[in-house]
């Protein structure tokens, strides 16, 4: 899920009473409360606290079992058997192993927009099916009784578990769904949940609240007895409710950021989302790898996480961030692979000056795209800035658009370079680095590396932990230090001011944004 | 017998246009407001031109820095931020910046003045533009009357019926966003109101009796249009137009709020405006510059406009 | 008058206007006459009742409904080429009511007069034609500074002079002057008169005078046309008119005009019409006249009168004098 | 008035299809076949001609369609539930700003070249010249979180909804004001305030009867204007105060190319603001007894 | 000595005006008899109307000035009154009957409730008294239905119509005196002569006094008993209707009666206008302000203004031509008996 549009929860701690209340502010509406059908982080942040698939994220971002008790893998890997655990849905029936076959086929049969997930995680005939080859119903997974569920891969994924936290693999009480058919999901109503919590009133575009589910199998652990969640789009609005007490966490944009620094309750957080640019490997003089090596080094990172986002954001040179993705000796991607595309203004000249005159060009002028949000446009001020003072000769044009209009530009490549960002859909290194296979939909810039290709594809399919995080480590190397593919640029942030009372309010990078399982106020 | 002889006029003549200008200067409105809107315009035209800056370069040593004026500290001009921190000594910054800075260190005064420049732009040519389809349009509409001006009055109504805002909205999505785009969204549906108004006073003076003098004398249309409707029109249109201005840079404020404004680093008015207002309690000189000179010329078109019609329109008197 | 020369024949000329929704207005209908050459013709008739339409129809600035306007023999209106324009452009002008509206107020006396020129005498030179402005100024009791002046700068009765001054620019033949004396002082209506009638004298002018104000039309006109509600009811020599009234509206109209002389005023016996003047757009059948008319009989509602010359060269449309 | 709105739904329809994207094309990770799907799932692979043809039969059936971002949702029902607060905060705001506005253009009026008169035309023309949103910002800080009468924002209870009336009305107040006062300047010059004075009525009877009265009937000709300002506003207001109106809903969906939820609230848009014109139309022949005469055209 | 009911005393009335000061009324006097009809004719803009209004109180606030005078109604000072006492008086002793019947009614109010609140305020009546009171007016001067026409608005009533709904409205509290201020000359001479008749019926009946304003001499001869010429501001020859009409002493009232077209006379006899045209008010010199367009003009005419000279029975003349001091020569041939 992208994490521009994406929510920005804040919480309220009732101030020493501990009543166990946390008020929220969400950025948007929900979408759809149909899991089958969900596309965004507002959506997948609250079926992960209302609903539970076989896996969840734990505390530590990691899979741990959940609705499935028991997960027995076969010895070559591709068949999994779940046991379900004894688990209610809120209106008492128990959850079955059926659930999860009819919400799973019915993504693909509905298809919906994750449906691809299916695909990523191996679940044998899902690429036929999307396809159009073969019928939903061939779908690898089978109830085999109430308690059973036996899902077929297409070939042995050592994600599986990881991916099985996401929102798509929820599952649907089929009774209740097709009763209410196309009223399914559209009002706290018409929900079931079999989660921490459950939806108790929905007041769309304005704001919905959680209670505690009290038939959840681990209702024991949740603590907190109520949520309540409010639409907030304006910055400033957010800003001024935790300061009239409504609110007590609110993420601080740039322009205010710098007035609460020594705040009590101020904090930051580095994320693992990516900001970075893109260029258009078909534009003639962006084809040039010194040209945009040298774009790569003109720009002051610090100058601008600390300036033009000022929140928490941190320079990345590299595509995946630090501190969230550990080899399995416990190192940090990042510190194994250490910094890459680093460099000064001077070798930036150097290469600017090589690329010049390899392209055969005395100046050039280039576009960049960006959605117009706030934080974009600061940061392609400073780009365009950067980049016209310490390239002789570089004009940079700044072309915003509304935010899906910048994917769209993106998709279909009629850019010169594009700021984009990038949320990984799942915690492992791999969501930063498949997608620059060539002819992959997140490619969008035309890189094709068949050396890069292969090794993807092999660190797929191999199940040696260590092996394939070499590998990983590997394709990040060719990507940046081989084809300055990109100019990647930041790990994003956020500047928050949070009451300290709040305890473990879990943060995740990828899927939802928040568990609220374990939460307390003290 | 001489009948005139006590009616000799001394004064040189005096033309209606010479007669408003005069009643137009007893208006003290009218006076204050047309100064005011002559410094801002030479203050747009040559005030990004006297600080020494652009109005996009950018100085990381610099960024967010309160006003300082020297001589001018008892106003406000201090260099003081709202913690009272005097942060041109702090960071040991000797230049002054009258408008203080934004975030990228970027000169505000240079940037204010630059963005009235290019606000008062994009009104002077929509509200050209509207005048020009305005005129004609009404003009053709209301001459020639009958079933033209009926099948005109139609395109209008229609016109009148779709809710400019959204029109304006999806045209600028259409096109891409810049001033043209924005020109040219606003003149979409803008010269219904001057084509009416237009439209309006052709036809009331169609009927005047000197207007039927001149066809009486075998006038040909160009004539009567070019001398007698036209001059006579001009007075409603120039007041139209005051009131147009405004409107347009207040629209184009409004367009930047809703995030479909100029391209950074361009800025207008609405466009400082709006980054004002984000930290408005922080970096309050932000918001108040741009809004102090937004406020300053569309109420002194406002009032202009008032005095306008009222010295162009003399039975606006009693 | 009967050896004189008509000037302008007046054939069954009927003036409708359409005001939406399928009504239509009859301002004028049916109506006959003669002007004869260097004659004033003065109509008279409450305000509405269609003396504009008749001057404006006349002069070609409305085309009839139906009828014919003959001027020196011919038909005005059925050849529409340029040519006839400016003929009937060149030949009929007119004076008009207001002296506020009827000059453009952003154009200088100067312009104003040597409008007709430009059109006609397209080959003037700027200074031929300055001169010709002078000479009019002079005419119409004005002089030379005036030239370069506004409207706004001149009195009621200036204007009015600045308006004959630019009629008579083109040296027309015929002069439609509609109410050219109603929105001026007493004082001052006495001198724009005496104008008209020298210029008449001078000039060889044939004049349409329209007026509300009998006395006015009595001491300029020839002869008298009454109008009532579309129909010209009455038409006969001023002196005539006066003594020997045919027509009841005519009888009452004369009798309604108050007489500067106090003793003469109150021994009059008046005619008091009853009500207002009917609504043009569906008047009355028969005799427009008849809802008013003290001595309406049957006959008048059902058939309109005709036109008729009752005594030699006095016309009058009435059931009485059938 | 049938006319013009369908004119609007063509116009509309053709406009919203050329704007860049199709509703799912831009979704971050949607795959081009997924795509495929999606496009031919709600229709969009089809001409655009027929798939207008289609809309309007489904328009004639009063189904406005289904939005595309959000599943599930009837773009009839989301209107329906977004229109009232939308509604609410637009008629108070109308409401209080005309009540007040009448105030401030009769003291005017009344004092006609006074300090108060100045101050009150003054006071117009800045509420009439700084953005809306920076007085919405005043408001929500300085009422909402300074002085604490008020929330600052959000939508719970009928107090939520004061502050972003007030910030509405505020155009309102002053379009409202400088206008009554410019109209009862005008009454007061007429004869019949004279007449009505010549026959000893009292002042407050000559103004409350005779001069306001006539004075207020144009003011219902500004409804329409003020509407459409109050729409405007709405737009701003909304997304500041966290209201879930229509207005925020409608540049949500334009950015994010919800075709049948723009065409939706446009086509309602126009549909509301021809009706309003029409009433305005209708009240104002109803509360003024004069008809106008039209001069015709000749036969 | 007959009773006076208005005694009008050096008054002067002034506007301040984006051209200056203009002086409108200077220095006008009359005085009223009980029952008889005052005519004040003169030239447009010669302060007739001013007059009738600051009588009434109602000459606009912002910038008009009563500078001097006193105008005493039943011996007290009008413009010394509180308004409250003004108002009482307005209307129910005094009232008022405007030019323009078009503009002078309420176009929003219906036709019976602009003439039932008059009553209401002045006669402490019932709505329904009132009603039947206000349909009893209009029956009085002429209107058919008038039950019905009681409930119709302005614009559904013709001019003539109207203009008797005003003066239903001015006699509605049987005042002491009205002020008519040009009545007729907005309208069609058989209207005219409706309204005039209808004046004169309704003076019989009630005994009001009457001030008519117009520029009419016809009117004037018609209605009045005596007559005030204004001009300039100034009352020029006050006197009976005969001394005005058959011996006019003033070069004005002369000028005015002989640029008349006169019905019965010969029409082939040219009109004598008075040249020129009246003075610009805010521009007055010294002297009189007829002297430019006077055909009598001697020098003292233009540096002195004339004093009033009282004649016979109240016929006074302002002009310098009555002086002692005038060589009787220079007296303008045609005096008396022409007309
Ligand atoms: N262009 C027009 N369209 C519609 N009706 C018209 C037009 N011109 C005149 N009329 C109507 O025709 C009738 C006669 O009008 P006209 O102006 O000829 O009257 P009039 O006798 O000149 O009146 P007045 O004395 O008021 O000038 C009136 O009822 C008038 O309303
Ligand atoms: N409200 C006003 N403001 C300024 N000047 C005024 C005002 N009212 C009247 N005057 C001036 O006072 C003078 C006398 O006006 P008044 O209305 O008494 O004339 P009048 O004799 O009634 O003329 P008319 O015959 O045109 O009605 C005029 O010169 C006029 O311009
Ligand atoms: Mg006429
Ligand atoms: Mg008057």
């Amino acid at each position: 899920a992208n994490k521009e549009t994406g929510s920005k929860e804040t919480e309220k701690g009732n101030k020493g009473s501990a009543k166990q209340v946390l008020n929220v502010t969400a950025s948007a509406e929900i979408p759809t409360m149909d899991s089958t059908k969900a596309h965004d982080a507002v959506a997948f942040t609250v079926l992960n606290n209302t609903n539970e698939g076989l896996y969840r994220q734990d505390q530590n971002n990691q899979p741990i079992l959940a609705m499935a008790e028991k997960d027995d893998v076969s010895s070559d890997g591709l068949v999994h058997t779940f046991t379900i655990r004894d688990a209610k849905w809120s209106n008492g029936d128990p959850v079955t192993a059926h659930d999860f076959e009819f919400a799973w086929k019915r993504v693909l049969k509905e298809a919906g927009p994750y449906n691809y997930m299916f695909v990523t995680a191996g679940v044998k005939n899902a690429q036929a099916i999307i396809d159009g080859k073969k019928s939903a119903d061939e779908l690898g997974v089978k109830a085999m009784d109430d308690k059973t569920l036996q899902v077929t891969l297409e070939n042995p994924n050592p994600l599986l578990e990881t991916l099985l936290t996401f929102g798509t693999f929820l599952p649907q009480n089929q009774k209740f769904v097709e009763k209410l058919g196309d009223k399914y999901a559209l009002e706290a109503d018409n929900l079931l949940s079999n989660g921490p919590f459950k939806l108790a009133e929905w007041k769309h575009e304005s704001s919905w609240k959680y209670v505690k589910n009290p038939t959840y199998w681990d209702a024991k652990t949740v603590k907190l007895d109520e949520i309540n969640v409010y639409v907030v789009k304006d910055d400033a609005t957010g800003l001024n409710l935790y300061e009239s007490k409504k609110v007590d966490r609110v993420g601080l944009t740039a322009a205010t950021v710098d007035n609460y620094r020594d705040d009590k309750e101020f904090k930051t957080n580095t994320l693992a989302g990516i900001g970075f640019l893109r260029f258009n490997l078909n534009n003639p003089i962006l084809k040039n790898k010194n040209i945009r090596k040298a774009i790569n080094f003109a720009i002051d990172k610090k100058g601008l996480t600390d300036i033009a986002l000022n929140n928490g954001a941190v320079p990345l040179y590299g595509i995946v961030p630090k501190n969230y993705y550990f080899s399995p000796d416990k190192k940090d991607f990042r510190e194994l692979n250490g910094d890459l595309l680093k460099g000064t203004k001077e070798e930036a000249k150097k290469y600017w000056q090589e690329g010049l005159k390899e392209a055969g060009a005395k100046s050039v002028k280039l576009s960049i795209n960006i959605s117009d949000a706030e934080s974009s446009k600061q940061m392609a001020e400073f780009i365009q800035s950067q980049l016209e003072t310490n390239l002789p000769g570089f004009k940079l044009e700044i072309k915003a658009v509304p935010f899906e209009q910048r994917l769209e530009i993106e998709k279909s490549i009629k850019y010169d370079i594009s700021l984009s960002t990038w949320g990984p859909d799942y915690s492992d290194p791999m969501t930063y680095l498949d997608m620059w296979v060539t002819g992959s939909s997140s490619n969008r810039e035309d890189y094709s590396n068949p050396k890069y290709d292969a090794l993807v594809e092999k660190a797929r399919l191999e199940t040696d932990k260590a092996k394939r995080y070499e590998m990983l480590l590997q394709l990040e190397k060719m990507l940046l230090e081989d084809d300055v593919a990109i100019a990647p640029l930041y790990q994003s942030g956020e500047a928050i001011l949070q009451h300290n009372n709040i305890k473990d309010l879990v943060e995740h990078p990828s899927g939802a944004d928040f568990s609220y399982k374990w939460t307390y106020i003290e | 017998m001489d009948v005139n002889k006590q009616d000799e006029i001394l004064s040189p003549p005096v033309t209606f246009w010479k007669e408003a200008m005069g009643r137009l200067l007893k208006n003290k409105g009218s006076v204050i407001s047309l100064i005011i809107l002559v410094l801002m315009i030479m203050l747009a035209l040559i005030g990004p031109q006297i600080s020494g800056y652009t109005y996009k370069q950018q100085n990381i040593a610099h960024t967010n820095l309160p006003p300082k004026i020297s001589g001018l500290e008892w106003l406000g001009f201090n260099g003081k931020d709202v913690h009272g921190i005097d942060q041109y000594k702090k960071r040991n910054i000797k230049s002054n910046h009258w408008f203080g800075t934004d975030e990228f260190g970027r000169d505000l005064w240079t940037r204010v003045w630059k963005g009235t420049q290019i606000s008062l732009f994009i009104a002077l040519v929509a509200a050209l533009l509207d005048l020009f389809i305005g005129v004609l349009y009404g003009g053709i509409s209301a001459f020639y009357g009958g079933k033209v001006d009926n099948f005109m009055q139609r395109i209008i109504e229609v016109l009148v019926g779709i809710p400019n805002l959204i029109v304006i909205i999806l045209f600028i999505l259409i096109l891409e966003p810049g001033i043209t785009s924005i020109i040219l969204a606003m003149i979409i549906t803008g010269w219904v109101g001057m084509a009416r108004v237009v439209r309006g006073q052709v036809l009331q003076l169609k009927g005047q009796e000197f207007v039927l003098a001149s066809r009486t004398l075998g006038a040909s249309n160009g004539r009567l249009i070019g001398k007698h409707l036209l001059p006579n029109v001009m007075g409603p249109i120039i007041v139209t137009l005051t009131f147009t201005i405004p409107t347009a840079i207040f629209f184009e404020a409004f367009l930047s709020f809703i995030g479909l404004g100029l391209q950074a680093p361009l800025a207008s008015l609405g466009v400082l405006i709006e980054d004002g207002y984000k930290g408005m309690r922080f970096f309050t000189y932000k918001l108040i510059f741009p809004a102090v000179v937004i406020s300053a010329i569309m109420i002194s078109f406002n009032l202009l406009g008032d005095g306008l019609r009222d010295a162009l329109d003399p039975k606006m008197r009693k | 008058m009967q050896n004189l020369k008509p000037l302008i024949e007046v054939e069954n000329v009927s003036k409708h206007f359409s005001i939406g929704k399928n009504k239509t207005l009859h301002a004028v209908d049916e109506i006959s006459f003669t002007i004869y050459k260097g004659e004033t013709l003065g109509l008279v008739g409450e305000s509405g009742c269609g003396k504009s339409t008749v001057g404006r129809t006349l002069i070609q600035l409305y085309t009839p409904t139906s009828g014919r306007v003959i001027f020196a023999g011919e038909e005005l209106g059925d050849r529409k080429g340029k040519a006839d324009k400016k003929f009937i452009h060149k030949n009929m002008q007119m004076i008009y009511q207001d002296p506020y509206s009827s000059l453009n107020p952003r154009m200088t006396v100067l312009e104003i007069i040597s409008e007709g020129l430009l059109i006609h005498h397209p080959n003037m030179s700027g200074m031929e034609r300055r001169t010709r402005v002078l000479e009019l100024l002079e005419l119409v009791g004005l002089n030379q500074n005036h030239a370069n002046r506004y409207p706004h700068e001149f009195s009621g009765g200036q204007r009015q002079r600045v308006g004959i001054a630019r009629a008579l620019a083109v040296d027309p033949q015929f002069i439609v002057a509609d109410e050219p004396i109603a929105a001026l002082d007493v004082s001052i209506q006495a001198q724009i008169v005496n104008l008209l009638k020298n210029l008449q004298e001078e000039k060889g002018l044939t004049y349409l005078f329209i007026a509300h104000d009998l006395s006015m039309v009595k001491h300029i006109s020839d002869r008298i046309a009454v109008m009532y509600l579309g129909h010209i009811m009455e038409l006969t020599e001023s002196e005539e008119l006066y003594d020997n009234p045919l027509h009841p509206y005519t009888q009452a109209l004369l009798s309604a005009i108050p007489l500067p002389d106090p003793k003469l005023e109150r021994q009059r016996e008046r005619i008091i019409l009853k009500g207002d003047v009917p609504n043009p757009v569906n008047p009355p059948s028969g005799c427009r006249f008849r809802t008013r008319c003290p001595k309406a009989m049957d006959i008048c509602s059902i058939k309109t009168p005709n036109w008729v010359e009752a005594k030699p060269n006095h016309f009058v449309a009435c059931h009485l004098y059938e | 008035m049938l006319v013009t709105i369908f004119i609007i739904i063509t116009f509309t329809f053709f406009l919203m299809h050329l704007l860049p994207g199709t509703p799912f094309n831009n979704a971050e990770k949607l795959s081009d076949k997924q795509l495929k799907i999606l496009n031919a799932k709600y229709g969009l692979d089809q001409p655009v001609a027929l798939q207008y043809l289609r809309y309007l039969g489904n328009l004639l059936h009063g189904d406005l369609g289904m939005s595309f971002k959000y599943p599930g949702r009837t773009v009839d029902d989301m209107i329906l539930s977004r229109i009232g607060p939308s509604a609410l905060i637009g008629l108070q705001a109308m409401i209080f700003g005309t009540i007040v506005g009448l105030l401030l253009g009769i003291i005017a009026a009344l004092r006609h070249n006074t300090i108060l008169d100045y101050g009150s035309v003054t006071l117009a023309v800045l509420g009439m010249s700084i953005p809306s949103f920076v007085f919405a910002a005043l408001l929500q800080y300085y009422v909402g979180v300074k002085l604490g009468w008020l929330p600052p924002a959000l939508w719970e209870s009928y107090k939520y909804t004061l502050l972003p009336s007030f910030a509405l009305s505020v155009g309102v107040i002053a379009t409202v004001s400088r206008f009554i006062r410019t109209e009862m300047l005008e009454v007061l010059g007429h004869d019949y305030i004279i007449t009505a004075r010549a026959k000893g009525l009292s002042e407050s009877r000559v103004i409350s009867k005779h001069v306001l009265r006539n004075a207020l009937i144009p003011v219902v000709t500004m409804l329409g204007p003020i509407g459409v300002g109050i729409m405007t506003g709405t737009l701003v207001i909304e997304k500041i105060f966290a209201v879930p109106g229509l207005g925020e809903q409608f540049t949500l969906s334009i950015l994010v190319n919800d075709y049948s939820v723009i065409m939706g609230i446009t086509i309602f848009y126009s549909a509301l603001f021809i009706f309003v014109v029409f009433l305005v139309d209708i009240l104002y022949g109803i509360l003024d007894p004069r008809i106008n005469f039209k001069r015709g055209a000749e036969v | 000595m007959k009773d006076h009911i208005l005694e009008v005393e050096d008054l002067h009335v002034s506007f301040h005006t984006q051209n200056g000061v203009v002086n409108a009324v200077r220095g006008v006097n009359f005085t009223l008899n009980k029952g008889e009809t005052l005519a004040i004719v003169g030239e447009s803009g010669s302060g007739k109307s001013v007059t009738a209004k600051a009588i009434m109180r109602l000459l606009p606030k912002q910038n008009a000035r009563i500078t001097s005078g006193k105008i005493n109604y039943e011996n007290h000072d009008l413009l010394d009154m509180p308004i409250r006492k003004v108002q009482q008086i307005r209307g129910s002793q005094i009232s008022m009957v405007f030019q323009d019947p078009m503009t002078a009614l309420n176009p929003t109010m219906k036709i019976g409730k602009q003439i039932i609140e008059g009553l209401k305020k002045h006669q402490n009546l019932t709505n329904q008294q009132a009603r039947i009171k206000a349909i009893e007016m209009l029956k009085l001067v002429g209107i058919p239905n008038a039950e019905e026409r009681l409930d119709s608005y302005p614009h559904q009533y013709s001019g003539g119509m109207r203009q008797r709904v005003v003066i239903a409205m001015a006699l509605a509290c049987n005042p002491k005196i009205l002020i008519a201020d040009e009545p007729t000359t907005a309208l069609d001479v058989t209207i005219q002569a409706q309204i005039l008749e209808l004046m004169k019926a309704l003076q019989k009946k009630t005994g009001a006094s009457i001030i008519i304003i117009t520029h009419d001499l016809g009117v004037v001869a018609n209605m009045a008993d005596r007559v005030a010429v204004m001009y300039a501001g100034e009352i020029v020859e006050m006197g009976t209707v005969e001394e005005i009409f058959y011996t006019p002493q003033h070069p004005y009232t002369m000028g005015l009666l002989q640029s008349m077209p006169k019905l019965h006379e010969d029409r082939t006899k040219p009109l004598i206008p008075i040249p020129g045209s009246p003075p610009d008010l805010a521009s007055l010199g010294a002297g009189c302000p007829f002297a430019p367009r006077c055909p009598y003009t001697m020098k003292v005419c233009h540096y002195f203004a004339p004093g009033t000279s009282e004649g016979t029975n109240g016929h006074s003349v302002a002009c310098w031509l009555q002086d002692e001091r005038t060589p009787k020569e220079l007296q303008p041939v045609g005096i008396g008996g022409t007309y």
